[in-house]
């Protein structure tokens, strides 16, 4: 067995479990965490398979970002974190068993000699100065310059979008609307009230209405 | 006037009054309707005696289409008119019996609210009646079969305020129906099988080819073509002369007015199906099967019916039942293939008939519509007119010698006899017996109604003149009988007029007319007899040829002495010793119970055919419909869709994570399908 | 010697627990998410894969798309994750129940 | 000057609907009907040419239009009317004048509705009658369900949902199945939706046509109804407003039919011939059947309802009466004229019980009685088409069936007499409802405070009453137009597509 | 690549509508509430200027652009037409709504822009990547305006529902995109289309990621089993926003579709046939059934999408340009009865009171006729009754099926002629419920005299929406032969 195999072994194991792990941890702190655990070593698969770029890109963007993002979610949000366990392993075996027939199905497919994954023939390994991420950004910057665009607009429709669900507008905020402000006009400011200098016998009529009302 | 022309005219002229009566009615009144609708009949009536002068005077036979009706499949049907001798006697029968009542109408009427209305129906009837006789094909003949039975369904309704009327009406109809079931059916197989035409003439001369063909209605049975199509034929015949078992329409029509009664339901429509097998006579002359059933239904009907007229005290059906009898004496002579003889009975039976009825009418108005005879008696002191004139139409019914019915009744009894189908003997004595019987019943009519004790003064006024019907609510604008202090009254003159016309012809009109009709050949190239296989037409033709000598020789044959019996038994039953029917109907009690009741025959149709249709009808509805197909099928499916439904709608838990499951599930299913090969090796 | 088989069948594996884990999880939403990135996770694999054994960039590409879609999505599903826990107090998957039948 | 006769007499009663759908609401209902009068009499008028200008001489189809409709799908605006179909074109442009006038002060809710309704719905009948493309033919045939499904449902009685829904579904679970088998026909026929290419594809195999067969019969049988595909016809009738009965029977009933004569017998002949023995068993036993569960109604609409059912089951056996390859000419004649007749009929007695309810608001038999009494007029009328109904000589009842009878005969004997026992139960079942109803005493107040037929009642009376009675006594008059088209007819069925 | 020969002019539309989307985006900032209809206008110009601007650079035959990646052929251009259509249209059926529930803002109207721009990624890309990213544009843009009702529980239900079943189906799609990609080593469409007639191709691999990609375009359609999400959505989203939901998108989805299963993997047809029957003909049974037990008339709604899903499949898998083009008719002619039924609704409700159980249509014809007659066309349009456009996609989709030869999938063998005789069955029990809407609209008594108020604008375009319905069914013609040009050109110049 060589080297690389022990490593994919290891690899694959702590990644099965992490995952495993991530799903059926109670706490999702702790779900989290495992998650954390699953993008490294995958990152390892990948580096195995010459994807540098793929494999640190995960670990920045997912660990870093979207993984703290999960994190501060969980955290604020109050959760009752025992009442959620409740009944997990009750409905555990069936939901086992549909997930093991379908990795078994799956897995006897890739397997099946009629699949003939063995034509694949390993890639022969990259000269040591070939660069995945020169490789990679020249093709992204032009065969894939349409995805890359959306992907950007794609991050733009998830700030907006994310704002538009989440944004509140506190009651006792100091918020001001630059509309409002752009929009103001002298009048709106000062407002001329106009005054009768004579005072009118007003609580007179008002005790007479009361009289009536009654 | 050309002959066309004139044959028009006299179908017409009864149609136009009818329509000017019915539709205007209301517009020109009661005069007026009476005036144009006698006047129609009078016009018919004229012309037919002309036509009658016209062939006694050998006159051509006309056959000719008026206009076409329809054409299918290359065939035309055709309104179209035959006359010939036999068709010349019905005219004049027809509208001569159909004017006198016309005129007798206007007295026996004069107070009805419905007076233009019954005008326009009598003058219908007379129409329907011209073009059935006068029909050359079967299509039109069956026209007028219905039409007449739709007049008479009218008729015997036309107080349709009277529940009696109305189901009297209704099974009239019905009961007519059934024959016309047989009759369609009949004049299918002529139109299939002999030669594809419904004219008679074509149908006669297809004869020859068809004799001897054979049909299977039972599979694997062969019948002859011939005696099923001429048994269906006469099934229709049964209907409309109400011939046992198809009679019993026939009494409760009485519950229509009088004069409907003698015209309908006496003189004419009752004898179309004797008109009917004497016009269709080439073809059952080639049948003795179907003469057999002719016959015996025939003698059944003049037997049978004979004893229920002793029973009733309902002086209508009395004579209703006596027309009963008649016309089985009429099938029995076509049974016995005197197709002339048995028209000649129709004719002198429509006149004394008609004149019996009349007087019966004349007798109720009399009787401010009372029409039990134990509330009679007595009436010839204050009703002469109407007495005279019954006791020679009731002569002549019972077949007193010289008198018409006497001509021709003797002639059936004769034919009958010398009749040599199986049928005969049977039918011998039952034309026989009925002598008796008729003289009975005849006299015991006559007896009650115009002597003996005045018995209106002590009638009870809940009485139950209508047997059979006493539960049902009493009519008073119909039934009030004479008041205490009243007195019956001789009816006017246009009541008794017409009984005098009618009396003259059914004195006379035997003596005149044997001769020509029966003996000589008058009917000639229209009857077919085949002398030598049905002998009984041979025997009578003798005797028929010497009228005067027939009458002598009458008074040493059994018939005679038969009804001379019978008048006499019924004179001391009812003029002597009236306690003896009273004590021989507690001592057979059953026999005249089941007199009473007509052999039960009426409860046995209802409850077979009236109330077992309403059963099927109700199981095929509520058990078949509603229940199988509505609820099961119908609802059912609509209602498993349903449930359905609301199991298809329980898989939408609302749970994410079951959502995820089917999802899931749905790839693990395919991906089975598709690869089952490759997962179970 | 490590073939494509290998990783593929890692990545079914992977695939398969994150599938559980949305089935199996009854209680928390923030999991759900979870196993939903675990998925996209388990896809990365196979493309990255087939890249390698194709010798095609491609594949990476495509992994370099998803994951910058996954981290938007994720962005929207815990915003969406807020707004429902304002709503509902609650992330309790079975909570979300509703809107049935 | 007659080529566009057949889009008139569709399109007039449809433009005419849409315009008096457009007078809006009640307020000015009075405009409403008269717009309808117009319109109704108008597409009526348009029709008569049809009628008149017929050449009996012809054999083919006639008065024919023709236009490209949906060229992709070779679907043609194709019309055309030959003796099979001419005469229902009138007829039903004759029934909607009718079926206006009836409804003129009887309806007083969304009257503009209903009148659109009706016309539409005429319009799309007449459509389906001249169709010669089959999806053309489908399109009006569907479509009139719009219509009908309102007008049973909004203006019908207290059931009406049940019916309309029934109905609905009913008619369209036959239909559904029959677009199926269109379109297997078209490409059967080499890619064309013209009826008349159907009915020349040479060469069908026998399974084939049964299924086939199937598909069309479920539409058509429902629609006739047969039984046991009957049952919605009831409730439909009982519910629907007395115009809805109307055209109801009068009408959409005989599409069914056509559609066997248009498609069934043509298109698949062998099918037709080999399942006759069923279609005729079948329609034994809506005379016999049917007859004897009309007798036993107590409701006067239920009762013609199930008449109905009675009569159409003698145009079905009409159809199907097979000597050999060959059909029976008589029957076939019959049948077709059966079907007219029954327009007449079917939409007088509904109007008479229309008339009826309209004064006392019952439809049960036991709460009336003497109505002669107080509605002479009435009731002669009644009685009349009772007679018609029951197929009385001289009216036009008798004719379909005496031919269908005679037809049988020559067929077999026990079909026809089993045919034939509708002369004991059609009279039973009528006569003895016009019994219970029309004589007798007055049998209540409601019956007792009855006026007679108004003028326009009387008019709509009259006009039947000529109908029925011109027909029953010069049928020759339409017998004439259908002679060649039913020869051509049992000629192309005679041919085996085997 | 050469920057030079870039030719933008096929995604111009696009490129406009992302420049109008970020200015309005940025515009909007500065629009007092009270003013947000400029916003609206602008939205509304935006969308129609798009159209204009589709219509302008209309070829007859297929451009690609951005390295093969953005396609414009003849199919999309009449989509994407639709799709602008339906999205004015959605915009002014849903202006008082919207503004009666909160939801007048900015983002809504950005958002759908971005919803629209991800469905015109979608119909043009020739490229996984870009149909993913335009499908994920789509999705997300979704998943937030269903959430965009904030205080609405059901909507967020609803939108986490969507987003996590969403998301599953993302991976699914993916997972299946990645097998594709690794037996023929390409993410480009017609590379993939040409790589799978190469006889060295690993079509059990193929065959694999077939499974997935159907999996995930029956989850975009809504087609059983992956349908589940529909009538929760359909029923917790904003009444506004599940009309755009019922409408554009599934012409999107229907294009996701062709691109992949007719374009990219027509030669595994005999395969997805198969898988599509299953899918359909479920879609239709399910569909059908669980509408029928339905009392809220969204939910209702919702699952008569998934039987008409069923059925748009159905013109898929005859797998021919005449099926295409059937189910494209068919697309369309429904996404028109969508807009107007959901119009109508839109019409009916009014502040703080949303018209969605069936009986809120209780006598309807006595309130508002017109209403009622507009909602009575698109039920019987539903319910593929002629002479409604309904019924010639029904009709145009079973011919397709008819014209099959004898399938033979293993669990279903036999003539297709069983399949539409189980499609036609099936919309008969369709009928009912749409029958049952008719039913309270006209026979059933009003329960409210509240006055229907509609503006002008949206009354105007409801009544043509539905109308058209009519004026389609009369006269098919013009569309369907736009349809069977647009796909035939599509396909040939592909």
């Amino acid at each position: 067995m060589s080297f690389t195999m022990i490593v994919f072994y290891v690899l694959s194991a702590i990644l099965l479990f992490s995952a495993f792990r991530v799903i059926t941890a109670k706490n999702p702190v702790h779900a989290a965490l495992w998650l954390v655990l699953a993008f490294f070593t995958s990152a390892g698969h990948w580096l195995l398979l010459e994807a540098e770029f793929l494999a640190i890109s995960l670990v920045l963007v997912y660990v870093g970002a979207v993984m703290v993002l999960f994190l501060f979610v969980v955290m604020m949000l109050d959760i009752n974190v025992e009442q959620l366990r409740e009944g997990f392993w009750r409905h555990f075996p069936l939901a086992a068993t549909v997930g093991l027939i379908m990795a078994a199905e799956m897995a006897l497919i890739l397997a099946a000699p009629e699949t003939r994954l063995a034509d694949y023939a390993p890639a022969a390994p990259l000269a040591a100065d070939a660069s995945n991420v020169k490789q990679l950004g020249l093709e992204i910057y032009t065969t894939y310059l349409m995805p890359f665009e959306l992907a950007a607009v794609l991050l733009l429709l998830a700030i907006v979008a994310a704002i538009a669900l989440t944004q509140r507008e506190r009651k006792d905020g100091k918020y001001v609307d630059p509309a409002r402000q752009v929009e103001v006009k002298a009048a709106d400011r000062v407002r001329v009230v106009k005054m009768d200098a004579v005072r009118e016998e007003a609580p007179q009529t008002e005790a007479a209405d009361a009289a009536q009302s009654q | 006037m050309d002959m066309k022309s004139l044959y028009l005219l006299i179908a017409l002229s009864p149609l136009a009054g009818a329509i000017i009566a019915g539709l205007f009615g209301w517009a020109i009144g009661r005069r007026a309707a009476h005036i144009v609708t006698i006047a129609g009949v009078a016009v018919s009536a004229a012309l037919s005696l002309k036509v009658l002068h016209y062939f006694l005077n050998g006159g051509a036979v006309f056959n000719e289409a008026v206009y076409t009706w329809l054409t299918v499949g290359g065939m035309e049907f055709s309104v179209g008119f035959l006359v010939d001798t036999l068709t010349a006697t019905m005219l004049v029968v027809v509208t001569s019996v159909s004017l006198m009542v016309h005129i007798y109408t206007i007295g026996y009427m004069a107070e009805d609210p419905g007076y233009q209305r019954f005008f326009s129906y009598i003058s219908l009837f007379t129409f329907s009646m011209l073009m059935l006789v006068m029909s050359n094909n079967f299509v039109q003949l069956f026209f007028g079969w219905e039409a007449v039975g739709l007049v008479s369904y009218l008729l015997i309704g036309f107080w349709f305020k009277r529940p009696t009327a109305i189901f009297a009406n209704l099974k009239a109809f019905l009961v007519n129906r059934v024959g016309d079931f047989g009759f369609l059916l009949g004049i299918g197989l002529v139109l299939a099988h002999f030669g594809g035409s419904l004219n008679y003439s074509d149908v006669f001369a297809a004869l020859p080819q068809v004799a001897d063909k054979t049909i299977q209605i039972i599979p694997g049975v062969e019948w002859s073509l011939l005696t099923v199509t001429c048994i269906l034929l006469f099934v229709g015949a049964m209907g409309k002369s109400a011939q046992f078992p198809l009679h019993v329409w026939l009494p409760d029509s009485m519950e229509g007015p009088t004069p409907i009664s003698a015209l309908i339901h006496a003189a004419t429509m009752v004898t179309a199906g004797i008109f009917m097998v004497s016009r269709m006579s080439p073809l059952f002359e080639l049948s003795d099967t179907a003469l057999n059933v002719v016959m015996v239904a025939g003698s059944i009907t003049a037997l049978f019916m004979g004893f229920l007229g002793i029973v009733q005290n309902d002086i209508k059906r009395v004579v209703a039942y006596s027309t009963l009898s008649q016309l089985g004496y009429m099938t029995v002579a076509l049974g016995a293939s005197a197709y002339s003889v048995a028209m000649f009975h129709v004719m002198t039976h429509a006149f004394f008939k008609a004149l019996l009825f009349l007087a019966a009418g004349s007798v109720i108005i009399g009787m401010h519509h009372d029409q039990d005879m134990r509330n009679m008696g007595g009436l010839r002191k204050y009703m002469p007119i109407t007495w005279i004139t019954s006791l020679l139409g009731s002569l002549a019914l019972i077949g007193t010698p010289f008198f018409s019915g006497f001509y021709s009744k003797d002639s059936i009894i004769l034919a009958v006899e010398h009749s040599n189908l199986p049928a005969s003997g049977f039918a011998t004595f039952a034309v026989l017996a009925g002598v008796f019987v008729t003289a009975f019943y005849s006299f015991r009519m006559y007896f009650l109604v115009f002597h003996g004790k005045e018995r209106w003064m002590d009638a009870k006024h809940a009485h139950d003149h209508h047997g059979d019907h006493a539960d049902e609510e009493p009519d008073h604008d119909h039934h009030h009988g004479l008041g205490p202090n009243d007195k019956p009254h001789e009816s006017p003159w246009v009541v008794t007029l017409p009984l005098v016309l009618l009396a003259i012809p059914s004195v006379v009109i035997g003596y005149f007319a044997i001769g020509p009709m029966v003996g000589g050949d008058f009917f000639k190239g229209v009857l077919f007899t085949n002398l030598e296989a049905h002998p009984g037409l041979a025997a009578v033709i003798p005797h028929a040829e010497h009228a005067l000598a027939m009458g002598l020789h009458a008074f040493s044959t059994l018939p005679f002495w038969l009804a001379f019996a019978g008048v006499a038994l019924s004179w001391f039953f009812y003029m002597k010793a009236p306690q003896i029917p009273a004590k021989i109907k507690e001592t057979f009690a059953p026999v005249h119970r089941l007199l009473e009741n007509k052999y039960y025959l009426d409860e046995l149709y209802f409850a077979v055919f009236a109330k077992g249709s309403r059963a099927l009808g109700t199981f095929f509805w509520k058990i078949c419909d509603m229940l199988l197909i509505d609820g099961l099928i119908v609802n059912g499916s609509a209602a498993l869709v349903g449930k359905l439904a609301q199991k298809a709608r329980r898989l939408q838990t609302g749970f994410i994570y079951s959502y995820a499951t089917t999802m899931i599930i749905g790839i693990l299913v395919l991906v089975t399908l598709w690869f089952s090969q490759l997962i179970f090796r | 010697m490590l073939t494509l088989t290998h990783y593929l069948v890692l990545a079914a594996a992977l695939f398969s627990i994150s599938v559980l884990g949305i089935f199996l999880n009854r209680k928390n939403v923030i999991v759900l998410l979870m196993a939903i990135e675990l998925m996209l996770l388990a896809v990365n694999f196979n493309f990255i894969a087939f890249s390698h054994y194709l010798s095609d960039t491609a594949g990476q590409i495509f992994v370099f798309f998803i994951l910058t879609v996954a981290a938007a999505e994720s962005a929207i599903g815990l915003a969406i994750l807020v707004v429902l826990f304002r709503n509902q107090r609650s992330i309790n998957v079975e909570d979300l129940g509703s809107l049935k039948g | 000057m007659f080529s566009n006769l057949l889009s008139l007499v569709i399109w007039v009663p449809i433009i005419a609907g849409v315009l008096v759908l457009a007078t809006g609401d009640d307020r000015r209902a009075p405009l409403a009907r008269w717009i309808a009068l117009a319109g109704s009499a108008l597409g009526f008028a348009a029709s008569l040419p049809l009628f008149t200008a017929f050449d009996t001489l012809n054999g083919g189809m006639q008065f024919v239009e023709f236009a490209p409709w949906i060229s992709a799908l070779n679907i043609n605006y194709h019309l055309g009317v030959d003796g099979l179909s001419m005469l229902f074109v009138v007829l039903n442009s004759f029934i909607t004048m009718l079926v206006v006038i009836a409804g003129w002060q009887v309806i007083e809710q969304r009257v503009a509705q209903y009148m659109a309704a009706f016309l539409v719905m005429s319009g799309l009948i007449n459509g389906a009658f001249a169709a010669l493309d089959a999806i053309l033919f489908y399109v009006f045939f569907e479509a009139m369900l719009i219509p009908m499904y309102l007008i049973i449902g909004v203006w019908g009685g207290p059931r009406r949902v049940y019916a309309s829904i029934k109905f609905f579904l009913y008619t369209l679970l036959g239909s559904l199945l029959m677009l199926v088998a269109l379109i297997w026909l078209y490409f059967a026929a080499g890619k064309s939706f013209s009826i008349e290419a159907f009915q020349d594809i040479a060469q069908i195999p026998l399974t084939v046509q049964i299924l086939l067969f199937i598909a069309f019969f479920m539409s058509f049988a429902v629609k006739v109804p047969m039984w046991p595909v009957h049952t919605w016809l009831p409730d439909a009738h009982v519910e629907a407003p007395t115009g809805g009965s109307m055209v109801l029977a009068a009408i959409t009933l005989k599409i069914g039919a056509y559609g066997f004569l248009r498609f069934v017998l043509p298109i698949v002949p062998d099918a037709a011939r080999e399942l006759a023995p069923i279609v005729v068993a079948l329609s034994l036993v809506a005379v016999v059947y049917i007859g004897l569960v009309a007798l036993v109604q107590t409701d006067m609409k239920k009762l013609v309802a199930y008449s109905s059912i009675s009569h159409m089951g003698f145009v079905t056996l009409g159809l199907f009466l097979f000597t050999g390859s060959e059909l029976n000419v008589w029957a076939v004649e019959g049948a077709i004229v059966q079907m007219v007749s029954h327009g007449f009929v079917s939409a007088a007695m509904f109007f008479c019980i229309g008339v009826m309810y309209d004064r006392v608001h019952s439809r049960n038999i036991a709460d009336y009685g003497g109505v002669a009494n107080r509605m002479p007029i009435f009731a002669a009328f009644m009685v009349l088409f009772a007679m018609a109904n029951s197929g009385l000589p001289a009216t036009s009842g008798f004719v379909g069936e005496f031919m269908v009878i005679m037809g049988a005969l020559q067929v077999n004997f026990w079909v026809a007499a089993l045919a034939s026992l509708t002369l004991i139960f059609g009279a039973a079942y009528t006569l003895w409802m016009v019994k219970r109803t029309i004589f007798g005493e007055v049998a209540n107040h409601h019956v007792d405070e009855l006026t007679d037929v108004n003028k326009r009642e009387f008019l709509v009376l009259a006009v039947l009453a000529i109908a029925v009675l011109g027909m029953g006594l010069y049928p020759q008059m339409f017998v004439d137009k259908m002679h060649l088209a039913v020869n051509d007819l049992i000629a192309h069925v005679a041919q085996s597509k085997l | 690549m050469n920057w030079a020969d870039l030719n933008l002019m096929p995604a111009l539309p696009e490129l406009f509508l992302l420049g109008a989307l970020s200015f309005i985006l940025v515009f909007d900032l500065f629009v007092p509430d009270e003013k947000r209809g400029v916003t609206y206008v602008l939205s509304l110009l935006t969308v129609a200027l798009c159209a204009v601007l589709q219509v302008a650079t209309f070829e007859p035959f297929a451009v690609t652009t951005f390295s093969g990646m953005f396609v414009d052929d003849p199919v999309a251009d009449i989509i994407k037409v639709a799709m602008y259509g339906a999205t004015a249209a959605t915009l002014v059926y849903s202006r008082q709504y919207v503004a009666d529930n909160g939801m007048f803002r900015g983002e809504y109207f950005t958002l759908s822009l971005f919803a629209l721009l991800g469905m015109n990624v979608m119909v043009s890309s020739a490229n996984f990547v870009t149909l993913y990213i335009g499908l994920e544009l789509l999705s997300l843009a979704l998943y937030a305006l269903i959430a965009l009702k904030r205080d609405s529980a059901a909507g967020t239900e609803a939108a986490m529902k969507y987003f996590v079943l969403g998301a599953l189906a993302s991976g699914m799609l993916l997972y299946g995109m990645s097998m594709v990609y690794g037996a023929t080593g390409s993410l480009d469409i017609h590379v993939i289309a040409t790589g799978i007639s190469r006889p060295e191709t690993n079509i059990v691999l193929l065959v694999f990621g077939l499974v997935f990609l159907v999996a995930g375009l029956a989850f975009k359609l809504g087609a059983v089993p992956f349908h589940m999400w529909v009538p929760d959505v359909y029923q917790g989203a904003p009444l506004a926003v599940t009309l755009m939901l019922g409408a554009a998108p599934k012409l999107a989805a229907f294009v996701f579709v062709i691109r992949i299963l007719a374009q990219g993997l027509g030669e595994l047809a005999a395969q997805w046939q198969g898988m599509l029957v299953l899918i359909a003909a479920l879609s239709m049974l399910i569909g059908n059934l669980a509408a029928v037990a339905q009392t809220n008339i969204r939910r209702m709604l919702a699952y008569s999408t998934i039987s008409h899903m069923g059925f748009l499949l159905l013109g898929v898998l005859a797998g021919n340009e005449q099926g295409y083009a059937s189910a494209m008719f068919y697309a369309l002619t429904y996404v028109l009865m969508s807009l107007a039924a959901f119009g109508v609704l839109l019409a009916l409700s009014r502040a703080g009171f949303e018209c969605d159980k069936v009986d809120d249509l209780k006598g309807l014809n006595a309130r508002s006729s017109w209403y009622a007659f507009l909602m009575l066309l698109v039920m019987f349009s539903m319910a593929g009754i002629p002479p409604l456009a309904g019924f010639y996609a029904k009709f145009a989709v079973l011919r397709a099926v008819v014209d099959l030869p004898v399938l033979d999938f293993g669990f279903f063998a036999g003539s297709p002629v069983y399949l539409a005789v189980f499609a036609v069955l099936m919309s008969l029990v369709g009928a009912f419920y749409y029958l049952r809407v008719v039913k309270v609209m006209y026979f059933d008594g009003s329960q409210t005299d509240a006055p229907i108020v509609v503006r002008g604008d949206m009354k105007l375009l409801l009544s043509v929406n539905a109308l058209a319905l009519l004026v389609i069914g009369l006269l098919p013609e013009r569309l369907v032969e736009l349809c069977i040009d647009a796909m035939r050109q599509s396909l040939a110049s592909f």
